[in-house]
């Protein structure tokens, strides 16, 4: 029984993982750092050996709410209040987005994204198990080890025409 | 208890550990950003009510205004030293 | 243990640990580490009025913090100045 | 017991003993970040849902303050360093 | 079902209609439209028309007076957005 559970989870992540990682990559995340303390963290994520464009993403990600906080808010929203709640979660969003200074396209398209995702697949996975997948997918990302996903990030970005 | 709350928890634990015993400040950021979303997750799954959302959302967007400015702080206490 | 002795508990811990930090911690002739020491003790009287149910109390205690920082990093920056004459 | 609450009360003991043993202030500082985290998680945990908005929302504000008041120190630290240094050529 | 959708539809076009009053633009005026702050028809606006819609229903209930307030409150925000959180 518990490992249909797990199952949900692990597929509930590459979703996630495949939504933010694209949507923040086309909005041009990696191109440039968007305010001041993105440029140290990716100098920082290149001295150890990484890629920079991949240390911009990560730095962008740390200091603005982004497409990742806009799925793991929407899918938060989506479990509590249904479909009503990810349009509320995007527009809070919006406003915190726009207190630090970030024009704000990529989080909003990335909680709407996730919210008609979630209303689609709703018979076989429900949005409780996203809530984990999204936290999985942001602990390959930030937690588990700097150097090689800066450089997945950065070979993702080249691909997509993203800086370089 | 159930098998979503176990895996957040998990990870929570590494990285309140993570942050504690690395020593570069820059990388400390990124593991706080890290448990800041598993804090958001748990406060929504604990109080399962929309309030308890409102407090997610309002939490989450706060943590990154701070680190927001702890790392613009980084850069600026570069130039001075 | 119930769920309000974890919270008591866990303030008292904090109070003993700011109050040895505060006095003899590392580095602490720097008056800008010591003032910053201080902060544990606010956070360990903050869970103790949590554990205690003194909810306005509580409230008007973590407003009031922000402010009182404030005059601690101003007054700290004056004597700073005032030494150089 | 629940997951919340033993979380925060982790992140309460590791801050604490992480504020007094660092030496750099923007170390204390993502210590003391930390701190807060374990502070709001245990007053969700005991229901108090206005409360935790109103410690959000002034944790960002006490974090700017001590941000900026560090920097105003280390700026005063150096002006006076330099002023030390060219005294002995304004009495010659 | 179809009282709902009624609601959302209101506000969207009483959102649209005012935002044509106040002269937006169609689309930001800036070339790489990815990186540009100007707030535009396209972006922002039914965003927040239906974002506010959704707050006044959850709290106050079914009226078609506050969807017709919550587009004009949409248009508003998304006009003076620059003086409001200070342009960057």
């Amino acid at each position: 029984m518990e490992i249909v559970e797990i199952i949900k989870v692990v597929v509930a992540g590459i979703i996630c993982w495949l939504n933010f990682v694209l949507i923040d990559t086309y909005f041009g995340l990696p191109e440039k750092p968007g305010v001041l303390g993105a440029k140290t963290i990716g100098e920082k994520i290149r001295d150890i050996g990484g890629n920079i464009h991949g240390g911009y993403f990560m730095g962008n990600i740390v200091c603005s709410p982004d497409a990742s906080a806009g799925t793991l808010l929407a899918s938060i929203m989506s479990y509590l209040m249904g479909v009503e709640g990810g349009i509320i979660a995007a527009l809070l969003v919006w406003i915190g987005n726009r207190l630090c200074a970030d024009p704000g396209y990529a989080g909003t398209i990335g909680a709407l994204t996730i919210t008609a995702i979630i209303y689609l697949l709703s018979p076989i996975i429900e949005a409780k198990y996203f809530i984990a997948g999204m936290v999985l997918a942001i602990f390959t990302i930030q937690g588990f080890e700097h150097k090689y996903a800066s450089i997945l990030l950065g070979k993702i970005a080249k691909k997509m025409n993203r800086g370089e | 208890m159930d098998i979503v709350e176990i895996i957040i928890g998990v990870i929570a634990l590494l990285m309140a550990i993570r942050i504690f015993l690395t020593r570069s400040r820059a990388r400390k950021l990124l593991y706080l950003c890290c448990l800041s979303f598993c804090i958001s997750a748990l406060i929504a799954l604990y109080v399962d009510s929309p309030m308890g959302g409102i407090v997610a959302i309002t939490y989450f967007v706060c943590s990154t205004l701070s680190s927001n400015a702890i790392a613009y702080t980084i850069e600026q206490a570069k130039d001075i030293e | 243990m119930e769920f309000i002795e974890y919270i008591l508990y866990i303030g008292y811990l904090l109070l003993i640990i700011g109050i040895f930090g505060t006095v003899i911690g590392p580095k602490v002739d720097n008056p800008f580490i010591r003032m910053m020491n201080v902060e544990v003790l606010t956070v360990g009287v903050s869970l103790i009025f949590l554990a205690y149910d003194e909810a306005l109390a509580l409230m008007t205690f973590i407003s009031v913090n922000a402010v009182l920082s404030l005059i601690l990093v101003r007054a700290i920056i004056l004597n700073t100045e005032y030494d150089e004459e | 017991m629940e997951v919340l609450p033993l979380i925060s009360g982790i992140c309460c003991i590791l801050g604490g003993i992480g504020v007094i043993l660092h030496t750099n202030p923007i170390n204390k500082i993502i210590m003391f970040a930390l701190l807060e985290v374990g502070m709001i998680g245990l007053i969700v945990s005991s229901y108090y849902l206005d409360i935790a908005i109103i410690s959000s929302l002034c944790e960002p504000i006490c974090t700017i303050i001590l941000l900026l008041g560090y920097l105003k120190y280390i700026t005063t630290i150096k002006k006076k360093k330099k002023y030390g240094r060219d005294l002995p050529v304004l009495s010659k | 079902m179809g009282d709902i959708a009624i609601l959302y539809l209101t506000s969207l076009i009483i959102s649209l209609i005012v935002a044509l009053i106040l002269k937006l633009p169609l689309i930001p005026k800036e070339k790489p439209v990815r990186f540009s702050f100007q707030t535009s028809i396209i972006f922002p606006t039914p965003i927040l028309a239906l974002g506010i819609e959704a707050i006044f229903r959850n709290l106050f209930g079914n009226y078609i007076v506050l969807a017709v307030f919550a587009g004009l409150f949409g248009a508003l925000l998304s006009k003076y957005s620059d003086k409001l959180f200070g342009e960057p």
